[in-house]
């Protein structure tokens, strides 16, 4: 059966039409390599540029402080090894939280090998940091807090602002995982005192392969890929242009669409969370109720798990995800909910549906129904249930 | 990812349920993904599997290997019944992804659990079976050759 | 003026309608998260993997040794960091060549401040590496040798299988970067002893902004980008679906179309070249006559300087480049055409026409009119044409 | 890249050629980039540029600042001309990339070097004219801000 139902927009989500639109013509016609001096090329350099402002404007950084990356694990890659050791003279000491994606954590793994040390925040039972704790893990050696702006999993948005202002106080550097957050939730670089930020362009209706890392002017980060002269030397390879001109215009639909899409969002989000609470028993919602990303929904259904209610929902039209081991490659539960204090039987039985802009009222209600009928069979075949 | 095999024993799931008064109940678990699989048997005087249930929470393999090793060990003799290996249930099922091989585990340390069950109960030994571990956690998946 | 007469081939391609066509429904329809367990999500997994297989035949590989990545630039990095860190135990020595792409270069350069002793090998007048030189400068502690399989400036095609001959004898792991070969040339990872390979979309009519490493079983390589677990846990992030989908799609086409294009080729790039050396006084050829890749065509015309040259065939419609300094954003003149032993101000008189597949011989009669009446103008201007 | 002003000095450089017996020659070289330019200058006895013609081997950019450069002197005093910095220049052309900044100090320093060469064979001092470098290769270009 055909996808009809698409509830996993945290994944990644549809390119649309308008997007796609615009990225055509640099692929068959203006094709250009945009280091070139002849005329072709130079398009691409303008369409380049064009994009570059487009992304700044929306998080009010400098057109010249936004460089493109193949995406978000990237961006976060570079932010930290870069930094890692552009700063090794001031110290090795990083400061990030249990909650962060793979992409941070795994890079943090990486550095604690070569000589890093890693303070993991914990966080509340919603997803939050506690700020004195990370005001008490600020030492002489700290060179860097990196937290991200909104939790992929529970969609926990943390208190950005607030940390940004610790971090500039202590004079250590800010970079925030912003993949979630961008084009859903207001950013202001400045305001928020952000040195870095990772962003993808697929999570907001752009293509896949391509994303940014904002650096602030003043910031003394090494390359990550050596070679050319592109992104202002630190950033070497023949710029995807379709990729690059793609990203521009999906962040400018999506800062333009922002305040009503979200809007339609949080009441499609707060009405089914409400209904599923009241008419799925034994359920839970994951995450902060208020801090949260308007398009996310976490929901644990206890006694049963997650990969069979995500092919069941799969076999209905509908299409989730789940914290449940057995979806990503690893068997070990989401760290984000074990994070949040979830015993494992339970962060099994978790399912995550984020909205889309094309999801209506009617989607959800016929999920809802799924969902109903769908955890009650696997309930039956569950030997925690009657227990 | 799954076999329409696993599929079809995944959406309809045969022998789920309960045996009252069972003759042998095995439970394994997973403690890596969190799996857990209880096998009912009904065994005769003959040491004939009449009938076997079981109650699955885990995967989607989990549930189609439970129902598969289930449908393979019904009508057969105990001795029958230890031959149901994960390698049979999965071919049985026309395979399974790597990383789900360590679920088809699960089900044949169920039936083995069971098995010992019933044996205690009835004060006997059953030839080729030792005590089964409770929880099936280790060796069982696909080796990746390197280190990264 | 609209582009006529595109001869910069070397430095990117017209993605090809084929490509595009195959790449859209991954846009729009079937856009899921190939990691996901979902429908959608499975399809773009199938389409991944049919073009690992697509790719993998051209080269001779397991579909499992190639390694996605946004570049040629990516795969150059990772190939030359990771194998420095994962092998850090046996030595620090790698050899590599004076006319390296920078991808390679400042990467050595970045490893030299790790720790790294790098030998960059001498080239001879046609920009071939020697063996023998090779053979000697393997030491005890030699991890790597990464030597281009061909030049993208000058097309030179180097003796890759002896080389790779001689990195087994020596028990050295051989990594080139095959981004200008891919393609164009058979390759043949097994035969040719090659244990990583470089290789970018867009230099063969594929999309820019993805690349990939070849990595042959066995060989003990870190991730370069870590996070999530895909690329068999080695490089991290959403994969590309359409970027993927498009570069296996050009890369059978390219193998499938290679000897009869590459056969025209030849034949309009060496009636070329006579034509210029005849007709075009103080010219001369750059590169290996005959060990050369076949769209290549590279001239220094003296007296004259690269720029000037470039923006007056641009205003005839006519792309192609240069190893002139003012083109990359870097001053210094080109470092292949110095290495092969030109002087500086030959080196920045250079031109490089690289042929695509559509290029007729009339365009080739047409640039050539045009070259001989704009290389006359420039050297009127030129202070040291009567000297 | 390039703006109109720039292009159309360079597809139709003025004054592009030799004064033979010129009151004054000066070649300039940018070692960095290999540039070459040469200013010829015709000086009438009340030290009036009647004309000026040059050669450049050199970038666009070079050539249109050689020919603007040329224009702008043609008809000055000697004290006019040595007004005729690489910013007037600069600007009289609409501007310069960044990186091309470099080449309108070429044009600055060759009309200098011809000055020199003139105020030499015609043993005069000229006020606020230093000995002008023949190699232009340092602090002209914009410093990126950081260090990679
Ligand atoms: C020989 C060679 N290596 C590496 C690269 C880098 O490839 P990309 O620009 O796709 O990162 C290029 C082309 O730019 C190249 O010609
Ligand atoms: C919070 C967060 N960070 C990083 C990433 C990685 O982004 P990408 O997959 O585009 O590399 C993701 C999504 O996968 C994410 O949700
Ligand atoms: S039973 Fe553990 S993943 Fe299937
Ligand atoms: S004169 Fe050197 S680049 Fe223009």
């Amino acid at each position: 059966m055909k996808t009809r139902i698409y509830l996993d927009n945290a994944a990644t989500t549809k390119t649309s039409q308008e997007v796609v639109d615009a990225m055509l013509p640099y692929f068959t016609e203006d094709y250009g390599n945009a280091s070139s001096i002849y005329e072709i090329g130079q398009r691409s350099r303008e369409a380049i540029t064009k994009a570059r402002e487009q992304i700044a404007q929306v998080i009010g950084a400098k057109t010249e402080e936004i460089y493109f990356t193949a995406g978000g694990s990237e961006a976060d890659n570079w932010a930290l090894k870069a930094t890692f050791e552009a700063y090794e003279g001031k110290g090795n000491h990083i400061i990030t939280t249990k909650i962060e994606h793979h992409a941070i954590l795994h890079t943090c793994e990486y550095l604690e090998k070569k000589g890093a040390r890693i303070t993991y925040l914990d966080v509340d039972e919603n997803g939050l940091v506690d700020l004195e704790e990370l005001q008490k893990a600020i030492c002489p050696e700290t060179i860097l807090i990196s937290i991200m702006f909104a939790n992929n999993e529970i969609g926990t948005i943390e208190p950005i602002k607030e940390i940004g202002m610790i971090a500039k106080e202590h004079g250590v550097l800010f970079h925030t995982d912003a993949v979630q957050a961008f084009g859903q939730v207001p950013i202001d670089v400045d305001d928020m005192n952000i040195d870095m930020l990772s962003s993808s362009a697929h999570k907001i209706n752009g293509p896949k392969g391509i994303g940014f890392l904002y650096i602030r002017k003043g910031v003394k980060i090494r390359s990550f890929v050596h070679g050319g002269a592109q992104e202002r030397k630190r950033r070497a390879g023949t710029e995807n242009v379709p990729g690059i001109v793609g990203y521009g215009v999906a962040a400018k639909r999506a800062a333009e669409t922002m305040e009503e899409r979200t809007k339609k969002e949080r009441e499609l989000r707060d009405y089914f969370i409400q209904r599923v609470l009241e008419e799925v028993p034994y359920t839970k919602l994951n995450g902060d109720p208020v801090k949260r990303l308007p398009n996310n929904m976490n929901f644990s259904f206890r006694f049963i798990e997650g990969e069979s209610l995500l092919i069941m929902l799969d076999m209905k039209g509908i299409a989730g995800s789940s914290g449940s081991a057995c979806t990503s490659g690893s068997l070990d539960p989401s760290h984000v909910l074990l994070s949040i204090g979830l015993p494992h039987e339970i962060a099994h039985g978790s399912l995550r549906l984020t909205l889309g802009e094309d999801i209506t009222k009617e989607d959800l209600d016929y999920t809802l129904e799924q969902i109903k009928e769908i955890v009650g069979r696997l309930r039956e075949l569950s030997p925690l249930y009657e227990d | 990812m799954y076999s329409e095999k696993v599929m079809d024993h995944f959406q309809n799931p045969r022998n789920v349920g309960e045996i009252e008064n069972a003759s042998g109940v095995g439970t394994v678990g997973n403690a890596k993904c969190g799996d857990i699989m209880r096998i009912y048997l009904d065994i005769d005087e003959n040491q004939i599997i009449k009938d076997c249930k079981f109650k699955t929470f885990g995967c989607g393999a989990a549930v189609a290997t439970s129902s598969m090793a289930t449908e393979l060990v019904k009508g057969k003799t105990i001795q029958e019944a230890l031959q149901v290996t994960n390698k049979a249930v999965m071919e049985a099922l026309d395979g399974l992804p790597p990383v789900k091989v360590h679920c088809s585990l699960l089900a044949e340390e169920a039936i083995h659990a069971a098995l010992w069950d019933y044996a205690e109960k009835h004060g006997i030994k059953i030839e080729g079976l030792t005590k089964p571990k409770s929880d099936i956690h280790e060796g069982e998946e696909e080796e990746e050759e390197e280190e990264y």
